[in-house]
């Protein structure tokens, strides 16, 4: 009961930010600087044309009613039409959402399983050489920035190594016989398409394991420090003392409170891992949300753009509630009380 | 005799930092690239490659002793623009982090100190903020404003300072009920004393430290901006730009890509190996 | 307020509000104080003692205004000044000895130049037997007592007439706690200062306050001066609490009540029992208690308790 | 293999140093410290005197790096430092448990008490034969005697108790688990590090009762560390104390509260605030010196108000005054 209430409380949380969002993005697009209908147009249309496009994009009326257009619109999923692609944004977006998807899905199975283990392992054996390589790659992985990464892999993998491609998502000759959920590995799962299936693994491997650098790095130095932050309580001396085996005191009475910290990095991490799909998704021309942002925003496509901010932020908060959700499982004082200590 | 106490101070503060080898690394190359950058015009080969030049000739060279980093498409020293790239760098750090920095730190201060509804406002505006990936604002502004290097700067710092107004905030919260804080509200200090003289210096460390880490955070971002396009117009150097230009003769002009992604790196890890340093001087824990 | 006294506490109550539920609002309060009142005589040490939970900390942070009172009033003479618990937080890591006294130095001694400041300093340092050389010293080259006498020279500084000692020794050990008991006592008497000394210890408030009273759940339950309220204990807390003292010798053996335990432990201030709130641990407990809170009474004169074993024998 | 022993636990010339920056810290230099079967003993001393240190060197839990330990710790006459770890395990946390200080943060927080018991238990019912999972039927035994113990330690409703979280445990109950947890292996000795001093007093008489009780009721031996002077002389029948990092005295508890006979002890008695209330004793000079500069003599001697000139450089060895009461002090004999 104080559990749901726990989680009613951040969905309306996230909700008010997502209106809060909305408002800022309002403000950007239609009360600074610039005409909107001139900038989609480009400086060679008419003053009739630009006329014409300001009353279809409602410009000329009031500021709030422009507002509560644009708001009503919103709550309806009702973007506008995208001025480049002249198509409904609602239907690109739902285009391009699959191969972002299934990117950051990818990453964030990365950063789970590698980040992990990793964090706790060197966290088991601290100091010793695997402990400083693995923390040495850890700071490495956090500051490289992940689109050199992406260039890196694409040269070491792609063109030196040649065992990658290293742009799109399938091979010229792959077809995808049936969509299910455009996430081409669960569809190839799905159809039993073997080809397809590894088509698309190799494809998807170099950038999720760019993207998942920074995260992974993260996901290593929290977990380290947070285990070995519990190591020194007075719990685990406890239950340490009366001769329970190491592994179990490691891997039960350490590592699950541990990970309430490193959980909400990970949700934290969302965002910047959204931020980075921008430019991985550039360096491998990857066909995902963040690539057709990027061409929004080159192209003044305000109603796109507008549409893909509104998305990524939708994405952090359901990371986050997500997140919530998992600790709110790991950690009693929420799922009972409703609050940690 | 307070001279020698200041120095016996710095002496072991130097002591701790030089403990670790990467933070003296650290503060060599941060020095060393601020100051070549300032200096640019006077140090690199071949200034005027900065601006608007072409020299067909010279077009595509791989690296040699006369340009060490190779040259571009133009012929441009890719040495020399790498070099001028890193003022774009740092002038956008300069500037992000210098509005950022002081607007999020008082922000932060006033709505850890005073609650109520101040306290919800500011941190539910910074709940909002977070929510959206900084590159994404910027892109967001970019598009609207115009791919200009101020406007995107202006975009960055006001996300930027929310970072710095939870940082602060969380701090606040923690150290208002500190019994000196309260010794001097019951000895009748004003709010302004209490909030920087008694609260401020104990959040400095941590706030140094992070501002350090945020300079390559800042950089990095700049170098993914203009190497989509935004942030500065060509031909202006910028190394994200350069990566970006480069990366379309890879694999064989290696070299356009690979060194100014290079110069890069090595600036953010001078950042990060020096903020390293300060987090053991200081006794951060970030 | 009559002449003599310097501080009337009447009626003092503060209460906390719980927020929670969806909308986070208050659904309930901690009565934290609840209805105190009583009065300090100059050069008195008055002394406060009680588990936690009991409000007594409360009521020195209301004395000092840290806290606004809900309800009640606070009359006092002069100025008022606290010395904390906790010599590792009372003061700021990041600023000098002679920094932290020249803060209230400046505030109520406005105009004083810096070679004043300075030498005012020097004096306070002196006062509290530390070398005035401290001064330049940041907190974490002293130890625990000497931090504390630093948090004394710096309620000291604005002149006050009476300070609020909150378990100023309870965070150090036994050999130190007994110097700085001596030196706030020789100040006492040395500057004609009065004292709110709240602490659980009961055997240091035997030896410091002139008066005590026992709380339980933001009340007073007992109040006496201090040898009749140890020699002769009313309220079966108070005897409860007397027994339970860990002591050192066979002589203070003799001194305790004799030994009983009382069951459970002291009820959350959110879920104060009706009644008498003793009546759960009560060894003695009526019916009555149950029903009806007691009140104050006078059983000897300067000697109050609150019990309806005593309220009996006062009526009749 | 049966060995003869006097002592349960015996502590012979006991020496540990920490790697400090600065150099070696001595923390503890030459305890003796000798527990009979059944008996009750207290170890008393200020703030870093190397009473935790001690306990900590029996149970093993002292850090292995920039740790230096030497001399011998007897348990039934085998010295638990030459064992190997496994040896070691069979004996500490079975038959000599520990209570930690403080009940509010010795239990892990994400895990029901039930869970945490069972784990305990469980593992040393299962004795050698240890996986990482408990046969389902030696966890359902575990459960069964940790509500027995729950119970023992008058927890009412101990199912109850089993599937709660520690947040939903009050202090005083959350101490009873604890001593529930260490009585769960029978063990033959009970090491207390400040039983109750977290607690209100109240409740701190009714932990010490209980405790007392129950080792008497059980035969089990207590040692019980403390800086609490009443506590050691309401509830034991030797006491050691100690100051910065050596014994300095030791006695039947009745004879040392009624006859102290070292300096240190004598000021720390003084310091003690009576009952009574015939006012307060000057306390002691000065405070516990830096282990890195420990005076070459007596450790007490740059505090001590009737100092000899040879306390300075000679380290006073312990005498024996009568039976049971040892001093070290060139003042005595």
């Amino acid at each position: 009961m104080q559990y749901i209430l726990f989680l009613l409380r951040r969905a309306a949380h996230s909700i008010l930010v997502l209106l809060g969002l909305s408002i800022i993005i309002f403000i950007i697009s239609r009360v600074m600087p610039g005409d909107p209908a001139r900038m989609a147009l480009g400086p060679y249309a008419t003053q009739e044309q630009v006329a014409a496009l300001r009353q279809e994009m409602g410009l000329d009326l009031p500021l709030w009613t422009q507002y509560v257009r644009y708001m009503s619109n919103l709550v309806q999923g009702q973007f506008g039409k995208s001025l480049i692609s002249e198509r409904d944004v609602r239907l690109d977006l739902a285009h391009h959402l699959p191969a972002t998807l299934e990117l950051i899905m990818m990453t964030m199975f990365w950063v789970v399983v590698i980040g992990i283990p990793l964090g706790a392992l060197s966290a088991v054996k601290k100091d010793t050489a695997f402990d400083n390589l693995t923390r040495g790659f850890s700071f490495t992985a956090v500051v490289i920035p992940g689109f050199l990464v992406g260039i890196g892999f694409q040269l070491l993998f792609g063109y030196w190594l040649d065992w990658f491609p290293i742009t799109g998502r399938l091979s010229p000759g792959t077809v995808v016989t049936q969509k299910i959920t455009g996430l081409y590995l669960i569809d190839a799962l799905i159809l039993r398409d073997w080809h397809l299936f590894f088509d698309a693994l190799k494809h998807i491997l170099l950038p999720s394991l760019a993207l998942s650098m920074a995260g992974i790095g993260q996901v290593i130095r929290i977990t380290r420090s947070s285990m070995l932050e519990i190591e020194t309580q007075d719990h685990v001396q406890v239950v340490r003392s009366y001769g329970v085996p190491n592994l179990l005191v490691t891997f039960k009475y350490i590592l699950k409170p541990a990970f309430i910290p490193t959980l909400n990095i990970l949700g934290l991490l969302s965002a910047s891992l959204l931020g980075n799909a921008f430019l991985v998704e550039s360096v491998f021309s990857w066909p995902g949300v963040a690539k057709y942002g990027v061409n929004a925003m080159l192209q003044k496509d305000i109603n796109g753009l507008v549409g893909v901010v509104l998305l990524i932020g939708l994405g952090f908060l359901l990371a986050n509630l997500i997140v919530d959700m998992i600790i709110g499982l790991l950690d009693p004082r929420i799922r009972l009380k409703g609050e940690a200590e | 005799m307070k001279f020698a106490d200041f120095r016996r101070k710095l002496a072991q503060y130097w002591y701790r930092f030089s403990q670790n080898k990467a933070s003296i690394a650290g503060l060599i190359i941060t020095v060393t690239i601020v100051l070549v950058t300032i200096l640019a015009p006077y140090v690199t080969p071949y200034p005027e490659h900065a601006g608007v030049f072409v020299d067909f000739r010279n077009t595509f060279k791989p690296p040699s002793s006369a340009n060490w980093f190779g040259t571009d498409q133009v012929g441009r020293d890719i040495f020399t623009r790498s070099i001028f790239g890193y003022r774009f760098s740092l002038i956008m750090a300069g500037t992000v982090l210098g509005i950022a920095v002081p607007l999020g730190v008082v922000l932060g201060l006033v709505s850890g100190y005073f609650g109520g509804w101040i306290e919800s406002l500011i941190m539910r505006l910074t709940d909002i903020v977070l929510a959206l990936p900084p590159l994404a604002m910027a892109i967001a502004v970019s598009a609207v404003l115009g791919s200009d290097l101020g406007n995107t700067m202006i975009a960055l710092a006001m996300i930027w300072w929310t970072w710095y107004a939870r940082l602060v905030h969380g701090m606040v919260v923690s150290l208002r009920n500190e019994e000196y804080v309260e010794a001097a509200q019951i000895m009748g200090a004003s709010k302004l004393h209490i909030m920087f003289r008694e609260i401020l210096p104990n959040c400095a460390p941590a706030i140094l430290v992070k501002t350090t880490l945020d300079a390559a955070f800042v950089i990095e971002l700049s170098a993914g901006l203009s190497f989509l396009g935004l942030g500065v117009r060509p031909p202006e150097p910028a190394l994200g730009t350069m990566v970006a230009e480069g990366a379309r003769y890879l694999p064989a002009n290696w070299w356009m890509t690979v060194f100014p992604a290079l110069a890069i790196l090595v600036l953010i890890f001078g950042l990060n190996w020096l903020a390293d340093g300060l987090r053991d001087v200081l006794d951060v824990d970030l | 307020m009559n002449s003599s006294e310097v501080l009337v506490v009447d009626k003092l109550v503060k209460y906390f509000p719980v927020k929670g539920g969806f909308w986070r609002r208050a659904h309930g309060q901690v009565r934290a104080v609840d209805g105190v009142s009583f009065t300090v005589q100059p050069c008195q040490v008055f002394g406060l003692v009680g588990e936690s939970g009991s409000g007594k900390s409360t009521i020195g942070r209301l004395l000092v205004g840290l806290y606004r009172p809900t309800s009640g009033t606070i009359t006092y003479r002069g100025k008022m000044q606290m010395v904390f618990q906790n010599p590792g937080s009372s003061l700021n890591p990041r600023r000098t000895v002679g920094k932290t006294l020249e803060l209230p130095l400046r505030l109520h001694h406005k105009g004083l130049t810096r070679k004043e400041l300075r030498q005012r300093v020097a004096e306070l340092l002196t006062q509290v037997e530390l070398n005035p050389e401290y001064a330049n010293k940041l907190p974490r080259s002293l130890s625990g007592g000497q931090k504390q006498r630093v948090a004394i020279a710096r309620a000291l500084a604005s002149d006050p007439k009476f300070i609020v000692l909150d378990e100023p020794t309870s965070a150090l050990d036994v050999s130190v706690q007994a110097k700085i008991i001596k030196l706030i006592l020789e100040l006492k008497d040395q500057l004609q200062l009065s004292y709110l000394l709240i602490s659980h210890d009961l055997s240091l408030m035997r030896n410091v306050a002139d008066v005590t009273a026992v709380m339980y759940l933001g009340k007073i339950v007992e109040i006496a001066p201090t040898a009749e309220l140890f020699a002769n204990p009313a309220h079966p807390y108070t005897q409860v609490l007397l027994a339970s003292i860990p002591v050192v010798s066979v002589e203070e053996e003799a001194l305790k009540p004799t030994k009983r335990l009382v069951e459970g432990e002291i009820p959350s201030p959110l879920q104060i029992p009706q009644g008498c709130s003793f009546h759960t641990r009560c060894p003695e407990a009526m019916e009555i208690c149950t029903r009806v809170a007691p009140e104050l009474l006078t059983i000897n004169p300067d000697h109050q308790v609150a019990c309806h074993l005593h309220g009996k024998r006062g009526e009749s | 293999m049966t060995l003869t022993y006097k002592q349960l636990l015996e502590i012979k010339d006991l020496t540990v140093d920490f790697d400090r920056f600065g150099g070696k810290a001595r923390v503890l230099n030459r305890v003796n410290l000798a527990v009979a079967k059944g008996e009750k003993v207290g170890v008393v001393g200020e703030t870093g005197c190397g009473k935790s240190v001690t306990m900590k060197a029996v149970m093993n839990l002292l850090p292995t790096r920039r740790v230096t330990v030497g001399g011998s710790i007897f348990y039934k006459g085998r010295d638990l430092l030459t064992l190997d770890r496994f040896a070691r395990r069979q004996i500490t946390g079975k038959e000599v448990v520990m209570i930690f200080q403080d009940p509010m943060t010795s239990l892990n927080p994400v895990f029901t008490i039930g869970q945490q018991m069972e784990d305990i238990i469980g593992y040393n019912l299962a004795g050698a034969k240890r996986g990482l999972r408990l046969p389902k039927r030696l966890r359902q035994e575990a459960r069964e005697q940790a509500a027995r113990f729950l119970a023992a330690v008058k927890l009412a409703d101990p199912e109850r108790i089993l599937n709660s979280y520690p947040f939903q445990l009050s202090g005083g109950m959350r101490q009873r688990v604890l001593i529930a947890l260490a009585l769960a292996n029978q063990p033959d000795l009970i090491i207390a590090d400040e039983p109750g001093t977290a607690l209100d007093v109240t409740t701190q008489a009714q932990i010490l009762e209980l405790m007392d009780q129950l080792v008497q009721e059980r035969g089990i031996a207590l040692l019980m560390i403390t800086h609490n002077l009443g506590v050691v002389r309401e509830t034991t029948d030797r006491v050691y104390v100690m100051y910065a990092g050596t014994v300095v005295e030791t006695a039947a508890t009745d004879a040392l509260f009624a006859e102290p006979l070292h300096p240190y002890t004598k000021g720390l008695l003084d310091s003690v605030p009576k009952l009574h209330g015939q006012g307060l004793s000057a306390g002691i000079e000065g405070s516990v010196p830096d282990y890195l500069q420990m005076n070459p003599g007596c450790r007490f001697y740059p505090r001590c108000p009737q100092a000899l000139p040879k306390c300075e450089f000679e380290p006073p060895e312990p005498r024996s005054i009568s039976e049971n009461h040892m001093v070290s002090c060139h003042l005595i004999g």
